[in-house]
Order: structure tokens, then C-alpha cells, then sequence
């Protein structure tokens, strides 16, 4: 289970990768141009968050890594998602 | 000494072991073995610790008058920030991971090193620059915020030496970072053969949860750290409500980080309690897969309570709620520990050396403070006792009362295998027994003063409150006595006490498999483990056991 | 005069919500000296009956029994839970006032406090109250945060610079009770200190009317006379220009005051708040705070804040509460000589 | 055991154990970066509800189509590390690695250079706080606008600060790849340092939409 074994990534998926990301940039810029308001937010966050699973899953070989990787690689988001959560929790409800 | 170890002791051939294999300089200077760092740490630590407690016994004789006597309010002010900062994050964060984890660690689980010695010893480069950048304000004249730094007083409007005391903590946080970084793959890649989970000491698994929160709480410290310094350098405003910004935003950021951190201190402490309990009970400890998992509940949980220190900061009334219905689960797991650490005394066979009595101490003390902290976290009585005496005691209860006795527990205990040295006996159940009565007369007071309304950070208080602030005093002077006891006699061991032997207390570990001091690679044999921890039941019950050195 | 009332440990507080809160305290101590008691006296057992060097009988012993464990859990959390409602509910309480209060606003700064009685007689260090009365404060700092706390009360409450806490406490016992700040706040924190003297109500309207409305009442100094200027609420009103706007007659759009004061307002944001003196006075502060529903985002309304005395401002939020039931006769017929509000010096 | 499964450093048992441990600590490091630009992120969340109005109309004043083409730089440097390791294997075929390390770096560089570019400007319109803030057309919220810009300019130049450690890392690289002390312990640095490189990619593709796009 050594990386020697590791079957190696291609050097065509890794082409395929870089212009699967370009066409995503692409999209953004487009989606920005017609879209505005709340619903821009949540497809320019969506379109970013599928690049960065892109380049985590082939540029970084997640696909390849053991699931202990992958765990330690998303923990970092749970816990920011749980700081904003229960900050959140505060600046909704002030004043109320 | 014993029978045993006479009859071996004539002729020992001179052993190599990681102390004396090299005596260069440069060996020392920058050694990548494990316990060479961890020795430098705990050398490092336990100077700091006595630095922390300056500022204690100036603010200790202080208060033994209501009026600012001995020193001015701005001096007074800036002795307890010194002696807070220097206590949390340069002495107990680190203390027993840094020093016993790191010695200990690899050897409890069989195996040659850490994962990454080069970072290992970055880790004490960088929190020593940290810990002297600290020291540097000092020399600036202080700081004068607290410990907790709260804006916008720490950044506009006081003028102390803020910066490098900022960016001290900031480097300092990088050594946690690395060190958590390092257990954590250490522990997940390098067990030894036979080593499963379900085996690992529980000190072991402690480390593996405060390690979570180095690695998850600590870079949220440093970033805050960083935008405070932006702030207060170029003035701009980030957390300043004149410039926008939200004052408790700050205290959002910072306690999203300090509270995990004061699991940090307690975990370790509770991970070596079990190790102690489980020893010198020759008992397997009680229910060791809840002892063992409820680590890992409390580092989790504990990032999701740190509301609970801004209940009348202004913070949204159901919000506050939320943090506290969190912080009474938190304590479940806590509870348990508490819960199986008596059940394993039942029935056991208690052998009453200094380490128990740390241990037992620690537990007293520990379940006195957690249970006040519940009182804190039941708001309608926060809003009360929120930055009075009542807290302070309250962490004191945990920090000193708990995690301190934890760490000379475990000084105590594992004293014998990093210097191959006992310990005097009488003076080590003389100075716990001090330590004990000193420490509950200096805090337990607190909690009175603290209820009848004495707010903390104060040079002059109220004269009603006199009486027992000269207890609190008094009680200091006996813990400081308790404290300075094991500096002299440890020192006075390392030469005059006898050998030890690789295991003098009889106890399971792996670590006591190898001989005391252990050599440059931990083991002379590479262990592999074939039953299950704490397996006293095996080691015969009745033998003679442990001998009296 | 009164001698400062030494509260003693557990005494009972002198405030209908200290009660409470003591009762809370008092249920935890011996919540907590039991859990206490029980490991003390297990640890103490052990150590002696199961001492290495004596005989007991250790057969049996069990390592581990989930059953147990669990059930300790499950008890536990239960009575953690308990505990936690019961002192919510305390809580609740202290955070929400009740409706008829008298409200005083207080202002802190380093290292002192500022206080204004409902007549605009202002103290400094010091707050007479009647016994008996709801009493709200409402609190803002003029630089870092500080903490106005009442022992005797049970209640504290940050104060936090460009915003506004409240905290209320009816005063049950006459006396005189200490005020500390909390937060730590500077040199002279330990220094910022006062007094709260309640007394009866006839007491405390003697003392009101005893001093001008101006001189600063020192904490423990007897003030003199003055009296309540009800007519200079609106010469305020006109003054400051808020006239230009907030008539029915006004160009710009903005909302009717008249009556506004105690109902609901809807905000932009979707949410909806009650408009007592906090929102009032915070309107006129940051009015981009806090935007009505159907009025642009940012706010017409300049900031007022700095351009006020804590006088000024209080005689603002006094006339609109003055004018729930309609205006008077002749507001409106005021010239609208004040300046548009462009023109008003940005902060 | 053969050369290719020995460990480098002596507390593994063998290269396996060694790659593993590696892999784990350099992720286990990113967690904590994410961490580390999260509170900032989490800051900026907080202050964009609060003044929806201000942080949109002063989003509005930088530039999206820099923010794209720097996209670009990025995602195509990522590639060219992505390459690189690829090279990694093996003496035969150490020139191509170094041409792609080489490459990765001056994509790097580009990126700091129009960023300081953009910085410039930033600065000629008067929208860089404490230095330089007064907007050449103002502001309606002139306080809470500057606060987009600090946190513009904090979170780019954090950023900025990972991409000029990495590309310093790189150069490095370069250096001991090109002598001949090419070995195997190099190789696996190279391969963590490619996961380095790409999280700090990632980063900026979540900065570049949150702070040019979404306003
Ligand atoms: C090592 C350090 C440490 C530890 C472990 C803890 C543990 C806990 N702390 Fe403490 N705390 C501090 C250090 C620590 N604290 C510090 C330094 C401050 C002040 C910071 C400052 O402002 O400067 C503070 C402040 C503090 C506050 C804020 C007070 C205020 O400023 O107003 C609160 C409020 O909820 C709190 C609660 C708790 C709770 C619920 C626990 C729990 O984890 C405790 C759990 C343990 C037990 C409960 C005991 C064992 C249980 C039993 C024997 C069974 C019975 C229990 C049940 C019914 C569940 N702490
Ligand atoms: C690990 C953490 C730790 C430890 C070990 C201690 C140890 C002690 N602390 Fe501290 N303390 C804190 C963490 C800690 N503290 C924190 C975080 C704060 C809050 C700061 C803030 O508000 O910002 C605080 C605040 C604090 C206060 C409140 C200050 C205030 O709010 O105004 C007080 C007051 O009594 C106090 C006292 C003590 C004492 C008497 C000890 C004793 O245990 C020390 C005993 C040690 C010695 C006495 C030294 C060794 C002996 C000698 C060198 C011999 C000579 C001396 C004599 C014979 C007297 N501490
Ligand atoms: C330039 C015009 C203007 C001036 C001058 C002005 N206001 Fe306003 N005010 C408004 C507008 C527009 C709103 C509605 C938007 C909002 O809630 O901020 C408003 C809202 C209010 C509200 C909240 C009412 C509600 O229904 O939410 C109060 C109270 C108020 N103003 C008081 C005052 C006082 C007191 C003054 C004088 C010191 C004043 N205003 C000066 C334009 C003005
Ligand atoms: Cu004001 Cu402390
Ligand atoms: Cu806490």
C-alpha cells in the first residue's frame, strides 16, 4: 500500500481536471452577470465549493486516500461550521 | 531499596541511555529524541511556572489589605495579567502534553519516536521565542488587559506593551499546533504491533484528545490574535464599535478557543489521574471504554459551550440558553470519569504513595471545582457571580487544585523512569498533604467573597471582605511552601536517592518495560502487546509488590 | 444618613429577582455538597477499608458494567437538566423587564458612573431609588466596556460602548447597597465605584425635589432643588431639526412618531421590535441600526450621535414618548425653519 | 527489505508507515489552516449581515475581472504542481520536475504580481484603510465600507502571505532537486508539499467569489 504502488494519476485526467475547473470559472462569471441578490450567493458559493472538491479530489488524490485523510480533511469545515452556527445563533436573535 | 534490586545493582555493565549516550552540546542544543525535548520542555515549563506564580504571591500580599497598599492599581493591574497569561498559556496549556506526552507517548504505545521529531523540537524552538517575546512586554512594562484581552480596551485604549505579548501568544499557539499535530499521527500511524485501540494506556488517549484541540481550536486563537494586532497597529477598526465593529464578536472569537483550551489543561491531567488510580489500585481501571471515550466527548462538546463565559457581555438571551443547556451536558462526561475512577478504587488494593494522594487530591478538588462550574453555568446565578471571587475560585479549583496536582502526580510517578531515580517518600506524602490544606485555604475562601460580591481585578476592595482574603493569604504561603518542597528534593534525588530499577511500582505499561533511564530508542526489544491494559489482575495480587525504596 | 449594609453570605438580597437567584444558588449547594459528600466519603471508605496492607474482602471485584454507567448517565443529565431550566427560567427573568418601570439612564466611562433620574436630576457615582418600584436602567458607555453590578441585587450587566443594555431590579429593602463595575476596564476599574441608596417613596421624591436638575447629586453630598422641564421637550424636538422629517407635512417620508411609542414596529429585516425608550433612543443614535420596514436602506435620518447631551437626547426620546396619544396642537404648525437634514455635519 | 520501502527516518518500520504518516500530518496541518482562514471568514460573515448595503456597494469598487484572470493563474499553477508530482518518481526524469516546479512558481509569482498590481490601485482610489482611505467617489457608509476593505485587504494578503512561503518552499525545491542529493525523502516532501500548494488554491477560490462576486 506504499505510494510505489499507488496507481498513478494520469496525466490525461489531470488535463480533463484543469478544464473541468476553467469551465466552473467560467460559470461563475457568467452566473454573476445574471444573477444578483441572495440566490447569486448561494450558486457562486456552490460553484466554488464543487472547484474546491475537484482539485481536492484529483489535484490532492482524496480520491486515492485512506478514509482517516478524508476525515481529517473535512473536520476543519465542521468546526467552522459549528463557530458560525452557534455565532450566528447570537447576532439572529439579538434583540429580539 | 529491595532484596530484588541489591542483588542485581554490583555489576551493572554502563548502560547507554538517552541521557548519557551523547553529552555534547550540540546533542543537547538540538536533540530530536522525544524525551530529550520533552526534559528541555519540562525544564522550561517549570520555570515558567514559578514566574507565573510572582505575580500571584505580590497579588496574594496585596490583598491582604482593603486599600492599594503595596502596589498601585495600574502595577496590580498588570501583575494579574502577567501572572494569567503566563499560567495558561505558557505553563498549563503545555505543561503535562508537552512534557510528559512527549516523553511518554511514544514509549506507551511502542514505539521508536514520534512521528516527527524535526517538528517536535520546532515545537519548543517556537514556543520558547513565544514564551520570551512574552517575557520581552515584561520588560516593556507589562501588559495590563487580563488575559482575555477584551477590546476595545486592550486595543485603543490601553497603552501597555500590547504587541509583543500578542505575538508572543501568537508564536506560542504554533508550538501547540505542531505538538497536536505530531500526537495525533503518532497515535493513528506508529502503535505497536498488538497496540489496538482498545488497548491504549488512557493517559494515551487523553493526549489524543487534547491533541484534537490544539490542532482544531488553537489556529481560531492565532487568527483572532492576528486580527487584534491589526487593529491595534494600524488602528483600523475590527472589533471597535466606533469603526463598526462588534466588541463581542471578539469574545466570541477568543472564547471559541479558551474554553476547548481549559480542556486542554484538565484532559492530560485527567488521563494521567486514570494511569494513577489504575497503578495504585493493581486494579484494571473501571469501565475503561467510557473513561476512554468520554476524553473524546469532552474535547468535542467542549467547543460547543464557550457562550457560556458572555452571559451578561450582551449577548442574545437565547443564545445564552443554547450555551448553557450545552455546558450542563458537558459535564456528563466529566462526571463519568469522576464516577469510574471511584468504582475503581473499590475493591482494589491501595498502595498510599505521593502519586495516589495527588490522584485522590485531584479528584476532590476537581469534582469541587467542575460542580461550581455549573453553578456559573446556570445563568440566573452567573449573572451574580460573573467576574467575581467566585469564579476565580472556581478555576483555581480546576487549574491548580486539579490539573497542577495532576502534573506533580505525574512528576511524582514517572519521576523514576526519566531520571532512573526514586524520590524521597516522606517528603513526597509531607508536601502533597501541604499542598492539599495550603490549596483549599487559599481558594476555598474565594468562593465565599465571591458570592458576597467581591469583583475580581481589583487592588481595593471592600473591608468586610478583609477577613477572609488574610485567610486566602495565608493559605498562599502554605501552597507556596508545598510548591518549592518537590523543586528541592527532586534536584537533591537525582543524586543522593537510589536507582530505581525499570519498574519500581510494579506497574503495566510499556513503558516501564523498558530500563529507567530508557535508551536512545525507548526499547531494547521492540514491544508488541498481547492482552489487555491495565492487566493487574495477572500481576499477582498479593505479591510482595511494591517495595519501599 | 445609612451606613453601607454589609451583605453576609446568603443573606437574603435585598431585590424580588435576588430572591430567586438565591434560591437557585441555594439549590446547587446542596445539589452540589451532596455529589461531594458521596465521592468524599466512597474515596475515604476505600482508602481505608481496602488499604494494601488490610484484610478485606475483594472478591467480585468488576471491571466494567455499561449498565451502570449508563443509568449514572441518564440521572445525571436528567438532574443537569433540571438544574439548567430552573436557572433559565431566573434568568428570563432578570432579562426581561416588566412593562411599568422608571427608567434611568446611565452612562458609563472611565471610571465613572453617570446616572439621570426620570426628572433629569443627573448623579454621578450614586442612584436613589424607591423601594418597591420597577426600576430600569438603560445603559451605554462612552469608551470601553464596563460592567454596572449590584451585589445586593443579584444582577450585572455589561455596558457596552455605541449601544444600548438594559437591566431592571425592584429594590426590596431600604438601604444603602454598593455599586462595583465589573469589567475590568483600566487603571482605575477597582475605583469605579458607588452607592445605591433606596428609600421609601416619600423619601425619594423629597430627595428628588430637593436639588436643581442640573447639579450632578455626588454620591453621599445632599443635593438642592429643581424641577422637571416638560415644556422644553418639544423646543428640543424643533431644535435639533427632527422636525423637518417627522411631521405629516414634511417633503421627506418619514415615519409618524405621533403614537409610535409602546407599539410594534416593523423593521426592514423582516423582524419586529417593540418601540420602547431603548429603540427610540437608539434611532436617533444609529439609525441605520434598526430600519423600518418601507423606508430605505441606509436610513434618510442622519446619526444624531455625538450631537447630543445625554440631556438633549433624553428630552428627544421623553417628547416622543410624550406624544403617544397624537401631537400637540400646535407642533405641526411649527416653522420648519431647521436646516434639511443633508446639511447636518456628518459624524 | 528492498531500497524503495526502507524509511528515511529511523522511528518507521518501513516507507509505507513513513508515506502514511506523512500524508495524515500534512492534511491534519491543512485542517488547521482552514481553521486559521476560517475565523477571519467567520468575521467577515458576521459584518456582511450586519451591513449588507455598505459591504456590497464597497464590494463593488474592486475590480472582478482581475479576481478572474488571478482565478486562472491559480487553477492552471495547481495544475502545473499536479504535474510535478506526478514527476516525482524516479532520477530519469528529474528535469521535467524541476521545469514544473519552476513553472509553479513563476504562475505563483504572476499571481503576487497582479495582485500587487490591484493593491496599487486599491490605493490610488483611496480605498486602503489606515494608509490610504478616501474613496474618490465616497461612500454612504464611509465606516462600515472601510470595514469590507480591511477584511479585503487582511484575507488577500493572508493569503498572499501562504503563496510567497510556498513559492520560497518551492524555489527550494528546485534547488536540492537539481543537486545530486535528489532522494527519496526529498520526493515525499515535494508530494506533501503539492497538497500545500493546492489548499492554498482552494483558499483562494472561495476568497474570490466571497469578496469580488457576492456583494
Ligand atoms: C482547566 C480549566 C477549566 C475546566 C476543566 C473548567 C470546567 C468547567 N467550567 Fe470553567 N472556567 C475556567 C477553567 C475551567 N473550567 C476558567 C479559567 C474560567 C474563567 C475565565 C476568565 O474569565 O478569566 C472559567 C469560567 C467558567 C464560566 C464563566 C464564568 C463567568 O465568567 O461568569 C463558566 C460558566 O458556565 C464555566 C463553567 C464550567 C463548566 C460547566 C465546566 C465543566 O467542564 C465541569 C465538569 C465537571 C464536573 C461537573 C465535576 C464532576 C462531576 C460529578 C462529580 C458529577 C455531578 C455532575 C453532574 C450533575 C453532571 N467556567
Ligand atoms: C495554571 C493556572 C494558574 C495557577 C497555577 C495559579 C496559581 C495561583 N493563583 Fe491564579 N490565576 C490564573 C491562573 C492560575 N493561577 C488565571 C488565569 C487568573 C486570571 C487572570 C486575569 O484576571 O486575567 C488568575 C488570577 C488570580 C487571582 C485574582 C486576581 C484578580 O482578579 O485580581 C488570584 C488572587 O488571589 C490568584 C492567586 C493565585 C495563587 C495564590 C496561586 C498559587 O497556586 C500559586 C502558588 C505558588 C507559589 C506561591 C510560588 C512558589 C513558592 C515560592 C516561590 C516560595 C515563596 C513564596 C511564599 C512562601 C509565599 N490568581
Ligand atoms: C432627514 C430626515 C430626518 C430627520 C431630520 C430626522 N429623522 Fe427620524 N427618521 C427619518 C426616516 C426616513 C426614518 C425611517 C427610517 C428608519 O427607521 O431609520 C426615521 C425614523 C425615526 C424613528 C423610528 C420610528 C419608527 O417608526 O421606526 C424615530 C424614533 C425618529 N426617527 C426620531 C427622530 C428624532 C428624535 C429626530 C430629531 C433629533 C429625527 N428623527 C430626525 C428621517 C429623519
Ligand atoms: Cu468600568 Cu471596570
Ligand atoms: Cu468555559
Amino acid at each position: 500500500m506504499t505510494h510505489m504502488t499507488h496507481a498513478k494519476t494520469k496525466n490525461s485526467t489531470l488535463v480533463f481536471t484543469l478544464i473541468s475547473l476553467f469551465v466552473l470559472l467560467g460559470l461563475t462569471v457568467a452566473a454573476n452577470k445574471m444573477e444578483h441578490g441572495a440566490l447569486a450567493t448561494v450558486i457562486a458559493l456552490l460553484i466554488a465549493s464543487a472547484k474546491a472538491v475537484i482539485v481536492g479530489l484529483f489535484f490532492m488524490d482524496l480520491r486515492k486516500s485512506t478514509s482517516l485523510t478524508r476525515l481529517f480533511a473535512t473536520a476543519g469545515l465542521l468546526w467552522i461550521f459549528i463557530m458560525l452556527v452557534l455565532t450566528m445563533c447570537d447576532y439572529v436573535s439579538r434583540g429580539m | 531499596m529491595s532484596e530484588l534490586q541489591k542483588t542485581i545493582e554490583p555489576s551493572p555493565p554502563r548502560r547507554l541511555n538517552y541521557i548519557n549516550h551523547d553529552w555534547s552540546v550540540a546533542s543537547w542544543l538540538w536533540p530530536k529524541d522525544h524525551k530529550r525535548i520533552g526534559v528541555m520542555y519540562l525544564v522550561t515549563i517549570t520555570f515558567l511556572f514559578f514566574l507565573g506564580s510572582m505575580p500571584a504571591i505580590l497579588i496574594r500580599l496585596e490583598l491582604l489589605t482593603p486599600k492599594a497598599h503595596l502596589v498601585t492599581h495600574d502595577i496590580y493591574n498588570r501583575l494579574f495579567t502577567m501572572h494569567g497569561v503566563t499560567m495558561v498559556f505558557f505553563f498549563l496549556i503545555p505543561s503535562i502534553p508537552t512534557t510528559f506526552g512527549n516523553i511518554l507517548l511514544p514509549m506507551m504505545i511502542g514505539a521508536r519516536d514520534l512521528a516527527f521529531p524535526k517538528l517536535n523540537l520546532a515545537s519548543y524552538y517556537v514556543f520558547l521565542i513565544g514564551a520570551i517575546l512574552a517575557m520581552v512586554s515584561l520588560v516593556y512594562g507589562g501588559v495590563d488587559t487580563g488575559w482575555t484581552f477584551y477590546t476595545p480596551y486592550s486595543t485603543t485604549f490601553s497603552n501597555s506593551a500590547m504587541t509583543p505579548m500578542i505575538f508572543g501568544i501568537f508564536i506560542a499557539g504554533f508550538s501547540s499546533i505542531f505538538t497536536g499535530i505530531n500526537f495525533i499521527v503518532t497515535i493513528h500511524t506508529m502503535r505497536c504491533p498488538g497496540m489496538y485501540w482498545s488497548r491504549l494506556p488512557l493517559f494515551v488517549w487523553s493526549l489524543y484528545a487534547t491533541s484534537l484541540i490544539f490542532i482544531l481550536g488553537t489556529p481560531v486563537l492565532a487568527i483572532t490574535l492576528l486580527l487584534l494586532a491589526a487593529e491595534h497597529a494600524f488602528g483600523v477598526g475590527i472589533f471597535n464599535p466606533a469603526l463598526g465593529g462588534d466588541p463581542l464578536l471578539y469574545q466570541h472569537l477568543f472564547w471559541f478557543y479558551s474554553h476547548p483550551a481549559v480542556y486542554i489543561m484538565i484532559l492530560p491531567g485527567m488521563g494521567v489521574v486514570s494511569e494513577l488510580i489504575a497503578t495504585f489500585s493493581r486494579k484494571r481501571i473501571f469501565g475503561y471504554h467510557f473513561v476512554a471515550y468520554s476524553s473524546v466527548a469532552i474535547a468535542i462538546l467542549g467547543f460547543l459551550v464557550w457562550g457560556h463565559h458572555m452571559f451578561v457581555s450582551g449577548q442574545s438571551m437565547y443564545a445564552g440558553m443554547v450555551f448553557s443547556v450545552l455546558s450542563f451536558l458537558v459535564a456528563v462526561p466529566s462526571a463519568i470519569k469522576v464516577f469510574n475512577w471511584t468504582l475503581t478504587l473499590y475493591k482494589g488494593s491501595l498502595v498510599l504513595k505521593t502519586p495516589l494522594l495527588y490522584a485522590l487530591g485531584f479528584i476532590g478538588l476537581f469534582t469541587i471545582g467542575g460542580l461550581t462550574g455549573l453553578f456559573l453555568a446556570a445563568m440566573g446565578v452567573d449573572v451574580h457571580v460573573h467576574d467575581t471571587y467566585f469564579v476565580i475560585a472556581h478555576f483555581h479549583y480546576i487549574m491548580v487544585g486539579g490539573a497542577m496536582m495532576a502534573y506533580l502526580g505525574a512528576m511524582h510517578y514517572w519521576w523514576p523512569k526519566i531520571t532512573g531515580r526514586m524520590y524521597p517518600e516522606g517528603w513526597g506524602v509531607f508536601s502533597a498533604v501541604l499542598v492539599f490544606f495550603g490549596f483549599n485555604l487559599t481558594f476555598f475562601p474565594q468562593f465565599v467573597l465571591g458570592y458576597m460580591g467581591m469583583v475580581r481585578r481589583v487592588a481595593e476592595y471592600d473591608a468586610h471582605f478583609q477577613v477572609l482574603n488574610v485567610l486566602s493569604t495565608a493559605g498562599a504561603s502554605i501552597l507556596g511552601v508545598g510548591y518549592l518542597l518537590p523543586l528541592g528534593y527532586f534536584f537533591w534525588s537525582l543524586r543522593w536517592e537510589p536507582k530505581a530499577g525499570p519498574n519500581p511500582w510494579n506497574a503495566t505499561g510499556l513503558e516501564w518495560q523498558s530500563p529507567s533511564p530508557p535508551p536512545e530508542l525507548n526499547f531494547e526489544v521492540m514491544p508488541t502487546v498481547n492482552g489487555p491494559p491495565y492487566d493487574y489482575d495477572t500481576v499477582a495480587l498479593h505479591e510482595e509488590g511494591i517495595k519501599h525504596v | 444618613m445609612n451606613l453601607p449594609q454589609i451583605p453576609y453570605f446568603l443573606s437574603h438580597s435585598a431585590s424580588v429577582t435576588g430572591e430567586r437567584v438565591d434560591f437557585v444558588f441555594g439549590l446547587l449547594i446542596v445539589f452540589a455538597t451532596t455529589i461531594i459528600v458521596i465521592v468524599l466519603a466512597m474515596v475515604l471508605f476505600c482508602v481505608t477499608k481496602y488499604h494494601r496492607h488490610r484484610h478485606a474482602n475483594r472478591e467480585g471485584a468488576i471491571d466494567h458494567s455499561t449498565k451502570l454507567e449508563m443509568f449514572f448517565a441518564t440521572v445525571l443529565t436528567v438532574i443537569a437538566l433540571t438544574l439548567f431550566a430552573w436557572a433559565a427560567d431566573v434568568y428570563a427573568d432578570i432579562s426581561r423587564p416588566p412593562a411599568d418601570t422608571m427608567n434611568i439612564y446611565v452612562v458609563g466611562k472611565q471610571w465613572m458612573w453617570k446616572l439621570h433620574q426620570p426628572n433629569g436630576r443627573e448623579e454621578i457615582n450614586a442612584l436613589h431609588v424607591p423601594v418597591g418600584q420597577a426600576v430600569k436602567l438603560i445603559m451605554t458607555s462612552q469608551d470601553v466596556i464596563h460592567d454596572f453590578y449590584v451585589p445586593a441585587f443579584r444582577v450585572k450587566q455589561d455596558v457596552l460602548p455605541d449601544r444600548y443594555t438594559t437591566m431592571w431590579f425592584t429594590a426590596t429593602k431600604t438601604g444603602t447597597y454598593r455599586i462595583h463595575c465589573a469589567q475590568y476596564c483600566g487603571t482605575d476599574h477597582a475605583a469605579m465605584i458607588g452607592w445605591v441608596y433606596v428609600m421609601t417613596q416619600p423619601d425619594y421624591q423629597k430627595w428628588l425635589d430637593a436639588a436643581p436638575a442640573n447639579q450632578p447629586a455626588i454620591a453621599g453630598t445632599p443635593g438642592t432643588v429643581g424641577a422637571p422641564m416638560a415644556t422644553q421637550l418639544r423646543s428640543t424636538f424643533n431644535a435639533m431639526g427632527c422636525i423637518a422629517c417627522h411631521v405629516p407635512t414634511s417633503s421627506v417620508r418619514a415615519p409618524r412618531l405621533d403614537g409610535i411609542y409602546g407599539q410594534a414596529v416593523k423593521l426592514q429585516n423582516g423582524q419586529t421590535v417593540a418601540a420602547d425608550e431603548e429603540y427610540i433612543r437608539e434611532s436617533i443614535l444609529f439609525p441605520n441600526a434598526k430600519i423600518s420596514a418601507g423606508y430605505p436602506q441606509p436610513s434618510l435620518m442622519p446619526s444624531y450621535n455625538g450631537q447630543l447631551s445625554e440631556q438633549q437626547l433624553r428630552d428627544l426620546v421623553d417628547f416622543v414618548k410624550s406624544i403617544r396619544n397624537g401631537w400637540p396642537a400646535d407642533a405641526t404648525t411649527q416653522p420648519a425653519s431647521a436646516e434639511p437634514a443633508k446639511d447636518e455635519p456628518k459624524p | 527489505m528492498s531500497e524503495a520501502e526502507m524509511p528515511v527516518s529511523m522511528q518507521f518500520d518501513d516507507a509505507a508507515q513513513e508515506h502514511e504518516a506523512a500524508t495524515l500530518g500534512m492534511w491534519t496541518f491543512l485542517a488547521t489552516e482552514i481553521l486559521f482562514f476560517g475565523g477571519v471568514l467567520m468575521a467577515f460573515t458576521v459584518y456582511r449581515r450586519l451591513y449588507p448595503e455598505a459591504f456590497s456597494q464597497a464590494g463593488h469598487r474592486l475590480y472582478p475581472w482581475i479576481g478572474t484572470a488571478n482565478t486562472g493563474v491559480l487553477l492552471f499553477s495547481s495544475f502545473t504542481m499536479a504535474l510535478a508530482v506526478h514527476e516525482v518518481e524516479g532520477l530519469a526524469r528529474r528535469n521535467r520536475l524541476v521545469r514544473y516546479l519552476i513553472l509553479t512558481a513563476l504562475l505563483g509569482a504572476t499571481f503576487i504580481g497582479v495582485k500587487a498590481i490591484e493593491y496599487y490601485i486599491d490605493y490610488r482610489e483611496g480605498l486602503m484603510p489606515h494608509f490610504n482611505f478616501h474613496p474618490v467617489e465616497p461612500f454612504e457608509h464611509p465606516i462600515q465600507s472601510q470595514l469590507f476593505f480591511v477584511f479585503y485587504f487582511f484575507l488577500t494578503m493572508l493569503h498572499a502571505t501562504h503563496m510567497i512561503i510556498g513559492i520560497v518552499i518551492m524555489l527550494f525545491y528546485v534547488g536540492r532537486t537539481r543537486r545530486a542529493d535528489y532522494a527519496h525523502d526529498l520526493r515525499l516532501k515535494i508530494e506533501m508539499f503539492g497538497l500545500y500548494w493546492h489548499f492554498v488554491d482552494i483558499i483562494w477560490i472561495f476568497l474570490f467569489p466571497i469578496l469580488y462576486l457576492i456583494a
